[in-house]
């Protein structure tokens, strides 16, 4: 029983704008006739193609299998015909394309064999193994693997298992509704993902602007058998960052670049519980996700959205967009981005879609210089000094800005929020933050290229001392052999031998210990070698 | 057009939001200041705030900087009123005009201008006027109720802009020793505390007249803070410092040491505590870090009204813990989220 | 004896400081005050220097030049001064020997440094004793050492403003020294 | 006169003694300085600054015989990391070194490659893979596009090109705004 719930540092209260979609329950959309799976819709190594051009394919069937541990694997969400595998606009930041799947629907909707998981008398690795072959990732918008999450460690056992649904951010409600709508479901979610963690104890976090939803996961609760707690926490954001989560209710702080397990906790969204209930019960991947469509749309509203529909469609769905609107952002104002083009697809980070307009989101007036008013710090939920954060980025001081522990930085928006001097703060750190990762990246280059330089150095060096040694000994050679001439002659024999045998030893064979991408580059090249000196035979 | 990127919603407020209301704040203290002193504190502040402003705009256009916002901002009308409260308000036009270029010019617009001047810009301005004319700077008129003779505003303006009295009076009779001054210069007669503190220019809290403008100031940080435009840390810290020490010696020997309340309301502590030490852009921006400065500013006023050759040190003191800010910053840095401390 | 002490201490620090009432070392103020722990370390090493300068001053001054061989004082004091940088300079290069990259040309530069030779002469002149001298060396080098430290942490944050063109650099670093230096007037009738 | 010669004749002698003590007791072996300008250099190898490799160069800084801006790879930040660690004023590069460029990696047109070997031997990091009569081949991820292979090639079958921005090497940009004020 929770007795007492702690407070995060800082945080904002922004206009919550949750009633125009949280009225209405989920609605289903037709299926699109065409549909784009980017094969990176999670965090980790991108899924690795298993269809062809031309091949039909069944709903939830597998079309990209993770590659290792930290990956997911894509799925149809209907059946019908792979029609092109090529780099297509996606939902990302960057604007950037990405390879994708696209698959034309036939309309028949037909089903691969589903069959539900007796995990209860699986091992449980065998568990986790199917889980990741299901493509399930975390669906709060983090899109984190969850059967990586969901492996029990020996070394930092869970003994609590949070599951998030403060759902903070402005606009946004599809937890809400979901909890509402779907509280059995979630609740057994939460079951399994409890057995296979061990967890003693469960928590499930609401923000108290959600009482509907606290109230019909109360009842769930009580209707299953088990121990679950439903707390309400209060509406603050980024109440419903997993830190924040933790803190609020264990009291607990994540140290900082560690794992919530690292502590024995571990925190999932509604959505995600709700995912892998649908996958073990059911057998059925992820292939569809419930998206908010608010904002300046005709009838906002939750929808269950297959993976890969337009977003264009799915806001004609919600009754279409205003004609003011100046654009789509994709997940809330405060963290969202705005969409490089209204026909990139849902993927499975899609939590909601918001037509913008300049009424909805003013425009942010000129930024004025920094006046040190600290007030971002107040508000910090990280206690970082974002006034400091800012000068670094700015100078482009990134040592400065990292002992400043910049990556602590969550990108929450409350210091832009409450700036008096309307200055993009986030944007600063998220700057100087890819600046030091590409900064870490070609220091590793850098070490890597010194490293097979000096290499190359000793062996020149190596095969110049051969030489010598070489030379050295025709010279005996060509001497009349005395006894103390065999004795040197055996030494540089024996020297040579020896240098021969490092020789041996030590040349850098240089395919030898390359990372496993550069070895496939290189059977690549193979390939295509031996292929060209086929056609040269001809 | 929308924001680059999130977030794209942000709080209704701004820099100019901010200064109005600092701006707004000292308007009981300057009433209280009329009321205490005359009307002659108006043209001070007439006269500062038009050298701010158009001193302002000329730097802007040399340095090619936007005009229109930085002026707009309001912080040079801020830094001139806090200037011109802080001299005598019958000083002659070329203080006020020259401190205020100095304060504008060089501590602020060189240095990039609005958020970049490490120093108090209004108190650098003080420093140089009371470093360069301490003759001028030290002529305080009595309060009007202790005047041996009333000016009309008439009278004080031709005194400010020509140094012409109205016939028969003479410098003396207008103004005075400030009652700080006055306690230094006689306790190092050897006379007592009480005898001192009889005489008519020091009232029931600090001077007579001064304490009045000191309560209004009170007030108008007190709305400050209920707005939250500054945060309780500085002004507790240098005010709970400054009684402590002045209490401290004066329990240890009342003949030699002011009370507390006497330092807290005489002199310019109150409106150092909330107006001036509360500068974001000079001071420290951690919760630590405020404590320290403003324990800091405390100390030294109380150091140097006591021992030091100035007779009010809240300049000096400002001055002196702006440059130990960046130190100071950097030493109490608040414990990070999931990092040791 | 004690409070004389303490006041010469205090006097030297703060209310004669030496770079900026007396206004000597300048070259070293302005020259390795771009870097926080670079001032740091300029300024234990020029303590150092300093400290030992003095006392070793007061000594050469007290026992081996006497009254009849005055006009040797600064010609020996350099020699000394000199000496005792060298070695310095040796220790920091094995100890530190980025260090003595960053404090470079500064660091043998200690030996011109007017403040280090300033000191002993204002020693004679106010015919401190052996206990004073050190004591009014080492208050001096904590002057120095506290204001460069200080200059340091503000020129760091200066880094970053929006100074105009042609104040940037040892311009606008000549303006804060001055406003320091107007700061510290506050010290002014403190301590005699 | 002769007892000021003796002074400082006995001054000079005893500063002598102590200095030559010091410097046997603190003698400085190696350059430990060389490794951390080398670190910050980018390992390019690509001899732009006029010196056979990266580590050369850095020993040439070292000494102070090369300047710190002779680095195109290193750009204007290496400069400035130089400059900062050995508390010299940052200067804009020396063009006369050439200009930084895009990162690249050479590539090599198998279907010109007559396997000659001659950019195996030019490569400083051994990034190239063949042998002799053998077409070759570049390992992009070792290739530190130092172009020092592109010249030796007698066919010219190897061409720089530069990497292409994709989602996962994408860097957020440094904010600017529409009405950027004139400095």
């Amino acid at each position: 029983m929770i007795e007492k719930l702690f407070k995060f540092h800082g945080g904002v209260h922004p206009p919550e704008h949750k009633a125009e979609s949280a009225a209405t329950p989920i609605r289903p959309v037709p299926m699109p006739a065409r549909l784009v799976l980017p094969l990176r819709q999670h965090i980790g190594n991108v899924a690795k193609v298993k269809v062809a051009v031309g091949d039909h394919v069944l709903k939830g069937q597998q079309l990209a299998a993770p590659e290792g541990m930290i990956s997911a694997a894509v799925h149809a969400p209907t059946s019908g015909t792979v029609v092109a595998i090529d780099e297509q606009l996606i939902p990302h930041v960057s604007g950037l394309p990405d390879l994708c799947i696209t698959l034309q629907a036939d309309g028949e909707d037909r089903w691969i064999e589903r069959e539900p998981l007796d995990y209860e008398d699986m091992e449980k690795t065998a568990v986790i193994e199917a889980l990741r072959q299901a493509g399930v990732v975390g669906l709060g918008g983090a899109t984190f693997p969850t059967h990586v999450k969901l492996r029990a460690d020996p070394r930092h056992p869970v003994k609590t298992l949070i599951l998030n649904g403060a759902e903070c951010e402005p606009f946004i409600t599809c937890d809400d509704r979901l909890m509402r709508e779907r509280a059995d479901e979630i609740i057994r979610g939460l079951q399994i993902m409890a057995y296979l963690l061990d967890a003693e104890c469960c928590l499930v976090g609401i923000e108290d602007n959600k009482p509907e939803a606290a109230q019909a996961m109360r009842t769930a609760c009580a209707r299953s058998a088990v121990p679950v707690e439903v707390v309400l926490v209060p509406t603050l954001y980024p109440g419903g960052g997993a830190k924040q989560l933790i803190k609020v209710l264990t009291g607990w702080e994540v140290p900082s670049g560690k794992l919530p397990s690292e502590i024995g906790v571990q925190c999932f969204n509604v959505a995600t519980a709700y995912a892998v209930h649908r996958f073990i019960d059911h057998g059925e991947p992820v292939i569809s996700r419930i998206v908010t469509v608010t904002g300046k749309v005709a009838r906002p509203g939750n929808f269950e959205v297959p993976l890969g529909m337009a977003i264009e469609t799915l806001v004609q769905a919600a009754g279409g967009a205003a004609p003011d609107i100046d654009g789509f952002i994709m997940g809330g104002p405060m963290m969202g981005f705005k969409l490089p083009s209204p026909r990139v697809p849902v993927v499975k980070a899609t939590n909601c879609i918001i037509a913008a307009s300049p009424d909805l989101f003013p425009p942010q007036p000129l930024p004025m210089p920094c006046i040190r008013c600290a007030r971002c710090a107040d508000v910090c939920p990280a206690n970082l000094q974002p006034q400091e954060l800012y000068w670094f980025a700015k100078s482009q001081n990134f040592e400065k800005a990292r002992d400043y522990h910049l990556f602590d930085c969550i990108e929450c928006g409350c210091c832009s929020y409450v700036c008096p001097s309307h200055i993009p703060l986030v944007q600063y750190y998220r700057y100087a933050k890819s600046e030091i990762i590409a900064l870490d990246r070609a220091k590793q280059a850098a070490n890597l290229a010194r490293e097979r330089n000096q290499l190359r150095l000793a062996r020149i060096e190596r095969e110049k001392q051969e030489r010598q040694a070489r030379h050295a000994q025709k010279a005996m050679g060509a001497k009349t052999d005395t006894a103390a001439d065999e004795a040197k002659k055996a030494i540089i024999a024996a020297a040579i031998e020896r240098a021969k045998a490092q020789k041996a030893a030590v040349t850098p064979q240089n395919t030898d210990h390359l990372p496993p991408e550069a070895q496939a580059e290189i059977a690549r090249i193979e390939a295509r070698r031996s292929q060209a000196m086929e056609q040269q035979k001809e | 057009m929308m924001a680059m990127a999130s977030p794209y919603l942000s709080e209704q407020t701004s820099v100019s939001m901010i200064m109005r209301k600092v701006l707004l704040a000292l308007v009981p203290g300057i009433a209280a200041y009329v009321w205490v002193y005359g009307s002659g504190i108006l043209v001070s502040l007439l006269l500062a705030s038009v050298t701010a402003l158009v001193s302002e705009a000329v730097m802007l256009k040399l340095r090619g900087r936007p005009l229109r916002p930085f002026l707009l901002d309001g912080s040079a009308l801020v830094t001139a009123w806090l200037l011109a409260l802080a001299l005598p308000p019958i000083a002659p036009w070329w203080l006020v005009v020259v401190g205020t270029l100095f304060a504008i010019v060089v501590a602020k617009q060189l240095y990039g201008g609005l958020g970049y001047n490490p120093f108090n810009p209004a108190m650098v301005g003080y420093a140089v006027l009371l470093i360069s004319f301490p003759v001028a700077m030290t002529q305080w008129p009595a309060p009007l109720e202790l005047a041996q003779a009333k000016l009309s505003l008439l009278d004080q303006l031709r005194y400010i802009f020509g140094r012409v009295l109205p016939s028969g009076l003479t410098v003396d009779a207008i103004s005075s020793a400030t009652p700080l001054d006055t306690l230094k210069t006689q306790l190092k007669l050897h006379h007592g505390m009480a005898d001192i503190m009889a005489a008519p220019m020091f009232g029931t809290l600090g001077t007579k007249g001064g304490e009045i403008v000191a309560g209004a100031y009170l007030l108008g940080g007190v709305y400050l803070l209920w707005q939250r435009i500054i945060t309780w840390h500085v002004p507790v810290a240098f005010l709970g410092m400054l009684a402590l020490l002045a209490s401290g010696c004066h329990l240890i020997d009342a003949d030699r040491y002011a009370g507390p309340l006497f330092h807290l309301f005489s002199g310019a502590a109150m409106l150092c505590a909330f107006f001036i030490a509360t500068d974001p852009v000079s001071g420290p921006t951690t919760p630590k870090g405020k404590l320290i400065f403003g324990a800091g500013i405390g100390i030294l006023t109380w150091v140097i009204r006591t021992w030091g050759g100035y007779p009010d040190g809240v300049a000096f003191a400002v001055l002196l813990m702006n440059i130990c800010v960046p130190l100071i910053d950097a030493y109490t840095q608040p414990r990070v989220f999931g990092h040791e401390k | 004896m004690l409070e004389n002490y303490f006041l010469i201490l205090l006097g030297t620090v703060f209310v004669n400081n030496i770079v900026l009432v007396k206004i000597l070392g300048l070259c070293p103020f302005m020259g390795v005050s771009k870097k926080l722990e670079a001032s740091l370390a300029m300024g234990a090493a020029t303590a150092f220097v300093l400290t030992i300068g003095s006392g070793t001053s007061y000594l050469i001054n007290q026992y081996l030049l006497g009254s009849e061989l005055f006009y040797l004082r600064t010609l020996s004091f350099i020699v000394v001064i000199a000496g005792v940088v060298q070695f310095t300079e040796m220790v920091i290069e094995k100890t530190s020997p980025v260090l003595h990259q960053v404090l470079g040309i500064y660091l043998p530069l200690i030996t011109t440094n007017c403040a280090v030779l300033g000191i002993p002469l204002l020693n004679v002149q106010a015919k401190h004793g052996f206990a004073e001298s050190l004591l009014f060396g080492f208050g001096g080098a904590v002057g120095f050492s506290l204001v460069l430290v200080l200059f340091a942490s503000i020129r760091e944050r200066l880094e970053g403003a929006d100074v105009p063109g042609p104040f940037r650099g040892a311009a606008i670093g000549f303006v804060t020294a001055g406003l320091m230096s107007l700061a510290f007037m506050g010290f002014a009738g403190l301590v005699r | 006169m002769v007892s000021a010669l003796l002074v400082m004749v006995g001054l000079g002698l005893v500063l002598g003694a102590l200095l030559g003590y010091a410097s046997i007791k603190f003698r400085v072996e190696g350059d430990p300085l060389v490794d951390k300008i080398d670190a910050i250099l980018p390992q390019t190898q690509c001899g732009q600054c006029g010196y056979p490799g990266c580590r050369p160069y850095a020993a040439a800084i070292a000494k102070g015989e090369a300047d710190i801006n002779q680095c195109p790879p290193g750009g204007e930040a290496g400069v400035r990391a130089l400059a900062d660690l050995l508390g010299v004023e940052p200067k804009p590069l020396n063009t006369a070194h050439g200009v930084p460029k895009p990162k690249s990696v050479a590539v090599i047109d198998e279907n010109l490659c007559i396997g000659c070997t001659l950019c195996i031997q030019a490569c400083p990091v051994d990034a190239i893979l063949g042998a002799a009569k053998q077409m070759h081949t570049v390992i992009a991820s070792e290739c530190t596009g130092c172009e020092l292979c592109v010249a030796p090639c007698p066919v010219d079958c190897i061409t720089m090109v530069p990497i292409p921005e994709t989602v996962s090497n994408w860097k957020w940009r440094y904010p600017v705004f529409e009405i950027k004020a004139v400095s």
